[in-house]
């Protein structure tokens, strides 16, 4: 275990920066999310959510697969490179960590999300331990523990000094290349903390949230119920919710005429938006009733059916947050096991 | 995707000296969905629609490109070799590299790179253009003309002539209009009354012709050649089928104080009248304002003593539904009011009148029953001052900015009508310009100054003071002398701007006729169309449209005639196929289009919808073609994007942006 | 709200309305959610507070199509939404029972948390009856405070005024809120010099993640389908992959709803990124005011919207330059 | 294609049918000279343009956007200009609150008698591009390469 002070950062983030691609969180006007480190980037590690989930940093909101070029009557394909070089994500919290695992399990399957992969294979997440969780924090529900994050590396910020333990290899190595920068401490310190945040967790209003009936098998029964055609109803069909969630991981593939040729880019696309999988046919889910349910049954039931009965939502509660129609997946966990109750 | 022939046309060297063509088609012949890419030294003669033609045939063409002179030189001879060739016309575009190009670019590589761009975006728009057929409707072989002045019956007997059936539709009780409450005309000097009349009865007498009199348009819906008209006819309270004409009950009448409104008001007329000798149809109406028995109930005089018994108080409005294929407005016009010309003592003085009321004083039929006298004392006046320009050509707000027109000559006319029967009477004009151009108008004029002797006087007045002696100051300035003139007058004519008939603007709305600032109806073109207005089936005849004289009048009332009879000889019209069109689909039927729309050509419909599978009943927009004129203002206050243009829409325009800026 | 609560019971009692709509109280004490209600017993869950902020118009598109009247609780500055929507033939009319309801501002959680407030448990004072002028607010990490206007949506500070302009009855006593200058951001940015307008709008912008929740939430962005979801324009986008798209997307729909957007605030109040929306909003709105005269969207059902309508004698699109 | 390395602006103008691209084809048969980098779009009205069009432009590299008409009363569909009038004022006076240069957007009346005006008005614009220089506020950078 190391540590160093808060107002030597700068010089850590710097020196990360030599060797490595940084992202953390910066402030943008007024709001924090996910960025590349640059020296003049307002740093804030205080915030604890970033509005978005830092999973594009892995899994970008849109990027270019590659690009066709007219050259001579000839038509030239340029695949997009694949990321080669190391790069470090600091800050991520456990939650956000978990997220991680959920994509993992969608584009590390077969067939390899070859750009996912790479990004994976060279990314270092550097974790920060959650200091002050809030009331719309759930993912102790989903067995996250916000206080030991499963990262490269761990850390902690206590009392204007941030803790720091390597817990892989990949950490190892990283904790070698900026150790001038840190002082050996022991955990004490550390394991007071934890303690002390897991007695606030055990506090937030949503802990004790119950998941019972949900899960891979109730598909028919769930699908089903009536409740959607209540719960829908305030659904504005944004795509908020997706846009933040650590866990949504759906996509569309377009194609941009550049007038010299044509990129073709994926981007982030919402299972709330009417044009969703749009076929030439039409839409195969054309009432938002339909869309509504979809997000949550993929969430809390096909996720978990196809994979080992992990749920795909992570407790951010960023949702829970942003939803401009206070929608949000607890409370539809709650309507279903209201209604079960009675 | 399209396959298309691109056609270079050399145009001699007007194109090929400054761009070099066979680049040109050397570049374009790799563009996506070019086939067939040729360059010619004519493209529009014979030989040059031939290639088309062969190239269609060869290489299955189904869309063409010609870079040639503009579009608006040879696109309707492209469009016809396409169709002779076989594919629709309006998949051509032209690529305009004469104009646009040649002509105006000295450097042979800044032309030809030009050259190749616009071409360029042809081919693109072209890509994406759809085979258009201009639509059908019908039309229904009847006219209406509003207003029964001298413009509307022109037209009417015109269309008539020529074997349509023609309903004229005329707000006060008799047809003739203003025309019918002149003297004389210039530059003739000829009776207007014994021009007008025959022509009021020939049109009432024509088979082809009918008139509502005492009527008025209330309802106008459709579209050229099929428009849909309620006329609401006024309850008259006689029957006119029984109505001899014989004038006893107007002789009885005990109502006898009401103004004369075709007198101007300098005379009365009773509550049951015909508004003047001649008029058509000769039957009286009934003035319920002044009749003593709509008033009290009691009196009932005029139905004692009609020997045919038609007077009917119990008379209803009537509305009546007709279809016709054209109509044409011929509202006329009305002198402005003059309130805002104070200084002129007009609502001071009786001895001040408008030029319009000089008329009626000089008509043996009118209250002085032609004699020349003071409407205050009944006395001979020895000094009269005309004022020119009254509320013409004006700068401000009192009155028009416009010309009338019509008033430099009707004052000659009258100058010269005074001094030839009353020589002792001096006569002034203040003028600022006296305008006569027209056929004898300068000569006319002439006449006034050096035969009649009539003092023109360049300068304007600024005061017309009454004088406790009866008279009347006239504080004026003589320009030419520079100095001021300060005259006695016994009267003071004023020469009021005329504007349009103040319901032209209620008319124009239920039209969806166009109508400027000073509320006549635009013309289509103010050149090339100048009896047509902008929406489709919609004529302008007389003042309506423009200040002007009576045989101006006449002419243009002649040409609408011929304009109309032009449509009517149509069994059916073909319709501009480039028009809007909504996708039911995306349409909110939030009313924006309608809102923009010139031509009232988008109406809504509770349409059932099949939106992939929600099937739901939608207000959604429909275009009718026949109407739609094709300007695209609705396509842009279409928020969703429903409306498009066919034959220039988004795609197509943003195609072409695309390959510009590429 | 007992009021309320007691009428909407009796209304949908004796049969005039079919439905209720308005709030269901919210798990958290900050987040009530838009709710229709059907039944009497179904309205022990109605809530109406300082965080009812939602624009509830725009659901009454969908609402006008139900069998049956629904009864809609709208705020002062919602009617003006909904005469929009009656002009644009998007509401019926006929389908609504309107109650106006009172309001003296509503809250944005975000502003309150902005404050450094976090964990909230319970919150007193944005109760409608209170007239407390501070936020009392429990939670895990203590007890807080919150002076009410400092809570308030940034809408609030420049209140239309507390008129409802369409209503069948009005329940409740509304403030009028506004302590501050409606166009004086936008008057900030106009003097600035092109790059600093140009920096402020790329901060600002470069935070769109393009949810569409502005969109969505827009009473006048009440297309059934949006021009950039038509593939009609190849405009069709999901991403903002170049910061052009950015501009591009909100431009447009500024420009859309110009002339049309009654300044509701919701397009700002739902951005999750805290992009002030408005901004693009209020600069049509301030030009049609200063060109084309003083013009309210929503005032009056009925009236010609500036963009569908002209006058011969407007300026000159070159009078930009001058200003 | 350009001789030098002169900065050369793509200038996209669109004209009404009726008046100003008739003006054009007079300018054109008057042979009033005017640069090559503005190239014509026809539409039948300025009322068809919309907002998107510009943008468009714009976005796939255009340095410079202009818009003709007929002069205001005399629209061949009568009142076209005057919505394209409101429109584009409204539009231009958005796209320099965002920071966009003033001047690389303008609508000019022009008429089809007004070659002459065609001309210079191409010129001038040309001209103050030039002197604006690239656009770099409202493109698509994909599209530069």
């Amino acid at each position: 275990m190391y540590k160093i002070a808060k107002e030597n950062l700068a010089s850590l983030f710097a020196l990360i920066h030599e060797t490595n691609e940084l992202y953390l969180p910066v402030q943008v006007a007024g709001q924090t999310n996910f960025a590349a480190w640059s020296e003049d980037a307002c740093v804030d590690l205080d915030t604890l959510k970033t509005v978005k989930s830092p999973k594009d940093v892995f899994f970008p909101q849109s990027e270019t697969l590659y690009t066709c070029n007219k050259e001579d009557n000839k038509l030239r394909i340029t695949p997009e490179a694949l990321v080669d070089a190391p790069f470090v994500v600091f800050g991520m919290k456990a939650c956000d960590i978990k997220g991680i695992e959920v994509l993992d399990r969608v584009f590390l399957s077969d067939p390899v999300d070859s750009f996912y992969a790479a990004r994976r294979e060279h990314g270092i997440i550097v974790a920060l331990a959650c200091h002050e969780p809030e009331e719309s924090c759930f993912c102790k529900v989903f067995g996250v523990d916000c206080t030991e994050p499963a990262a490269d590396v761990a850390t902690w910020m206590i009392e204007g000094e941030l803790y720091w333990k390597a817990l892989t290899e990949k950490g190892e190595k990283l904790t070698e290349a900026v150790k001038s920068l840190l002082t050996e401490t022991c955990e004490a310190k550390v394991e007071a903390e934890k303690s002390a945040v897991k007695e606030i967790v055990e506090k937030l209003p949503y802990s004790n949230l119950s998941l019972e009936g949900w899960n891979g098998d109730v598909l028919t029964e769930k699908f089903n119920d009536e409740l959607w055609n209540e719960l829908y109803k305030p659904c504005l069909a944004c795509g908020t919710c997706t846009f933040v969630c650590p866990t949504c991981q759906c996509y569309d593939i377009k194609d941009y005429n550049t007038g010299n040729g044509v990129q073709r880019y994926r981007c982030w696309d919402s299972c709330m938006y009417s044009d969703f999988t749009m076929m030439a046919h039409g839409n195969n889910r054309n009432s938002q009733m339909q869309r509504f349910r979809q997000r949550f049954m993929h969430k809390l039931v096909y996720f978990p059916a196809n994979n080992d009965g992990m749920y795909s939502c992570v407790g951010c509660g960023r949702c829970v947050d942003k939803c401009p129609a206070s929608l949000n997946i607890v409370k539809v966990i709650k309507a279903f096991s209201e209604k079960g109750d009675k | 995707m399209q396959r298309i022939g691109v056609f270079v046309c050399h145009c001699g060297s007007n194109i090929a000296a400054t761009v070099d063509v066979k680049k040109v088609v050397e570049v374009i012949a790799s563009e996506p969905g070019v086939v067939h890419a040729e360059d010619y030294q004519y493209m529009c003669s014979e030989a040059g629609q031939e290639k088309i033609a062969i190239a269609v045939r060869e290489k299955k063409l189904t869309g063409i490109v010609v870079c040639s002179c503009s579009p608006r030189m040879h696109e309707a001879t492209f469009r016809k070799a396409a169709e002779r060739a076989g594919i629709n016309p309006y998949m051509v575009e032209i690529a305009n590299i004469r104009e646009h190009c040649s002509w105006i670019h000295k450097d042979i590589n800044e032309a030809t790179e030009k050259a190749v761009i616009l071409a360029r975006a042809a081919v693109a728009k072209v890509n994406l253009n759809t085979p258009l057929t201009p639509g059908e409707s019908r039309v229904t072989k009847r006219a209406l003309v509003i207003g029964g002045g001298i413009a509307g019956i022109q037209t009417a007997l015109d269309i008539a002539d020529a074997g349509y059936k023609v309903d004229i539709v005329e707000k006060t009780p008799s047809i003739g209009g203003r025309m019918s409450q002149l003297d004389k005309t210039f530059p003739t000097l000829d009776c207007s009354a014994c021009i007008l009349t025959p022509k009021m009865v020939e049109a009432a007498a024509h088979e082809n012709i009918t008139i509502y009199t005492y009527s008025e348009v209330e309802k106008v819906s459709g579209f050229v050649g099929d428009f849909t008209v309620d006329i609401r006819k006024k309850a008259r309270f006689i029957d006119a089928d029984k109505c001899t004409g014989c004038g006893a009950c107007q002789e009885k009448c005990p109502s006898k104080k009401t103004p004369s409104e075709f007198n101007r008001g300098l005379g009365t007329r009773t509550a049951i009248y015909t508004p003047f000798a001649q008029a058509i149809p000769n039957v009286p109406v009934i003035d319920t304002e002044a009749c003593i028995k709509f008033k009290t109930g009691k009196c009932g005089l005029c139905q004692k003593i009609c020997a045919a018994g038609a007077v009917d108080y119990t008379q209803k409005d009537e509305i009546i539904t007709e279809k016709y294929g054209a109509i044409v407005v011929a509202t006329g016009f009305d002198t402005i009011n003059l309130d805002k010309y104070d200084e002129y003592a007009y609502n001071q003085s009786p001895d001040v009148i408008t030029s319009l009321e000089l008329e009626r004083v000089m008509n043996a039929a009118g209250p002085t029953h032609g004699h020349l006298e003071r409407l205050s004392d009944g006395k001979a006046p020895k000094e009269i001052v005309f004022i020119q320009c009254v509320g013409s050509r004006c700068s401000d707000d009192r009155g028009k900015p416009y010309c009338s027109k019509i008033c430099c000559m009707y004052t000659a006319k009258h100058a010269m009508l005074i001094r030839d029967k009353y020589p002792d009477v001096n006569v002034t004009v203040f003028y600022i310009d006296v305008r006569t151009p027209g056929k004898n108008f300068d000569e006319f004029y002439r006449r006034a100054v050096e035969q009649y002797g009539v003092n023109y006087v360049k300068g304007q007045v600024g005061k017309v003071i009454p004088q406790p002696n009866g008279k009347l100051l006239v504080q004026g300035s003589d320009l030419l002398d520079n100095k001021q003139i300060l005259k006695e007058a016994d009267m003071v004519v004023l020469a009021t701007a005329i504007e349009p008939n103040k319901d032209v603007r209620k008319i124009a709305t239920m039209l969806t006729a166009s109508i400027d600032t000073n509320n006549f109806l635009t013309e289509a073109h103010a050149k090339l169309r100048p009896v047509e207005s902008p929406t489709a089936g919609i004529f302008l005849s007389g003042v309506v449209q423009g200040p002007k004289d009576i045989p101006e009048t006449v002419s243009q009332a002649g040409a609408a005639a011929v304009k109309v009879v032009g449509l009517l000889a149509k069994d059916k019209l073909t319709t501009n196929p480039c028009t809007a069109k909504a996708d039911e689909l995306l349409c909110n039927g939030c009313s924006s289009c309608a809102n923009v729309c010139p031509y009232g050509a988008i109406s809504y419909e509770d349409t059932l919808v099949n939106d992939h599978g929600i099937r739901e009943t939608r207000r959604i927009a429909i275009v009718n073609s026949a109407l739609c004129q094709g300007c695209g203002a609705c396509t842009v206050a279409c928020p969703s994007g429903a409306m498009d243009l066919q034959g220039f829409s988004n795609r197509q325009i943003l195609s072409e942006v695309d390959a510009i800026c590429r | 709200m007992q009021e309320l609560i007691t009428r909407a019971k009796e209304l949908l009692a004796d049969g005039t309305v079919a439905r209720v709509l308005g709030w269901k109280i919210g798990d958290m004490p900050y987040n009530p959610e838009p709710a229709y209600f059907e039944t009497v017993e179904s309205l022990d869950k109605f809530v109406y507070n300082g965080f009812c902020g939602a624009n509830l118009s725009k659901y009454m598109i969908e609402a006008s199509k139900l069998e049956g009247k629904t009864l809609v609780c709208l705020k002062p500055c919602d009617t003006y939404s909904f005469n929009q929507l009656l002009t644009e033939h998007r509401v019926d009319r006929d389908k609504a029972y309107i109650i106006g309801v009172g309001c003296k501002g509503k809250l944005d959680i975000e502003k309150i948390k902005k404050t450094g407030i976090k964990g909230i448990t319970a919150i007193s004072g944005a109760e409608m009856t209170d007239a407390c002028d501070t936020l009392e607010i429990d939670t895990i990490y203590g007890k807080k405070s919150c002076s009410y206007a400092d809570g308030m949506l940034e809408r609030c500070h420049v209140c239309k005024g507390k008129e409802h302009k369409i209503y069948d009855e009005i329940i409740g006593e509304s403030r009028d809120t506004a302590d501050g200058e409606r166009f004086a951001e936008v008057a900030r940015i106009e003097a600035m010099s092109p790059e600093e307008k140009f920096e402020f709008f790329k901060s600002e912008l470069s935070k769109c993640i393009r949810c569409n929740a502005c969109r969505n939430v827009c009473p006048a962005c009440s297309c059934r389908k949006c021009v950039f979801d038509s593939t009609k324009f190849d405009s069709a986008q999901k991403a903002n992959v170049d910061s052009f798209e950015e501009k591009m997307f909100h431009i447009i729909r500024a420009f859309h709803v110009a002339g049309r957007c009654t300044d509701c605030g919701e397009c700002s109040r739902v951005c999750p990124q805290g992009i002030p929306l408005h901004l693009f909003n209020r600069k049509f709105i301030k030009d049609i005011n200063e060109i084309y005269g003083e013009y309210v969207a929503g005032a009056e059902a009925g009236s010609r919207a500036p963009l569908v309508n002209f006058d011969t004698e407007d300026a000159e699109p070159s009078i930009v330059n001058e200003r | 294609m350009s001789v030098n390395n002169e900065f050369r602006p793509k200038i996209v103008a669109f004209c009404c049918n009726w008046c100003s691209y008739a003006g054009a084809d007079l300018a054109g048969s008057s042979r009033l000279a005017y640069p090559a980098d503005v190239k014509i779009i026809r539409v039948p009205c300025s009322c068809r343009v919309n907002p998107m069009f510009i943008l468009r432009a714009f976005e796939k590299g255009a340095d410079g956007v202009i818009i003709c008409g007929c002069h205001p009363g005399d629209c061949h569909y009568s009142t076209g200009n005057y919505y394209a009038r409101r429109r584009m004022t409204l539009l231009f006076s958005m796209l320099d609150y965002i920071g966009v240069e003033k001047g690389r957007t303008r609508v000019e009346w022009v008429s089809a008698a007004e070659g002459v005006k065609f001309s210079d008005t191409m010129n001038d614009f040309v001209a103050k591009i030039k002197g604006l220089g690239e656009n770099v506020r409202l493109g698509d950078l994909r599209c530069k390469n």
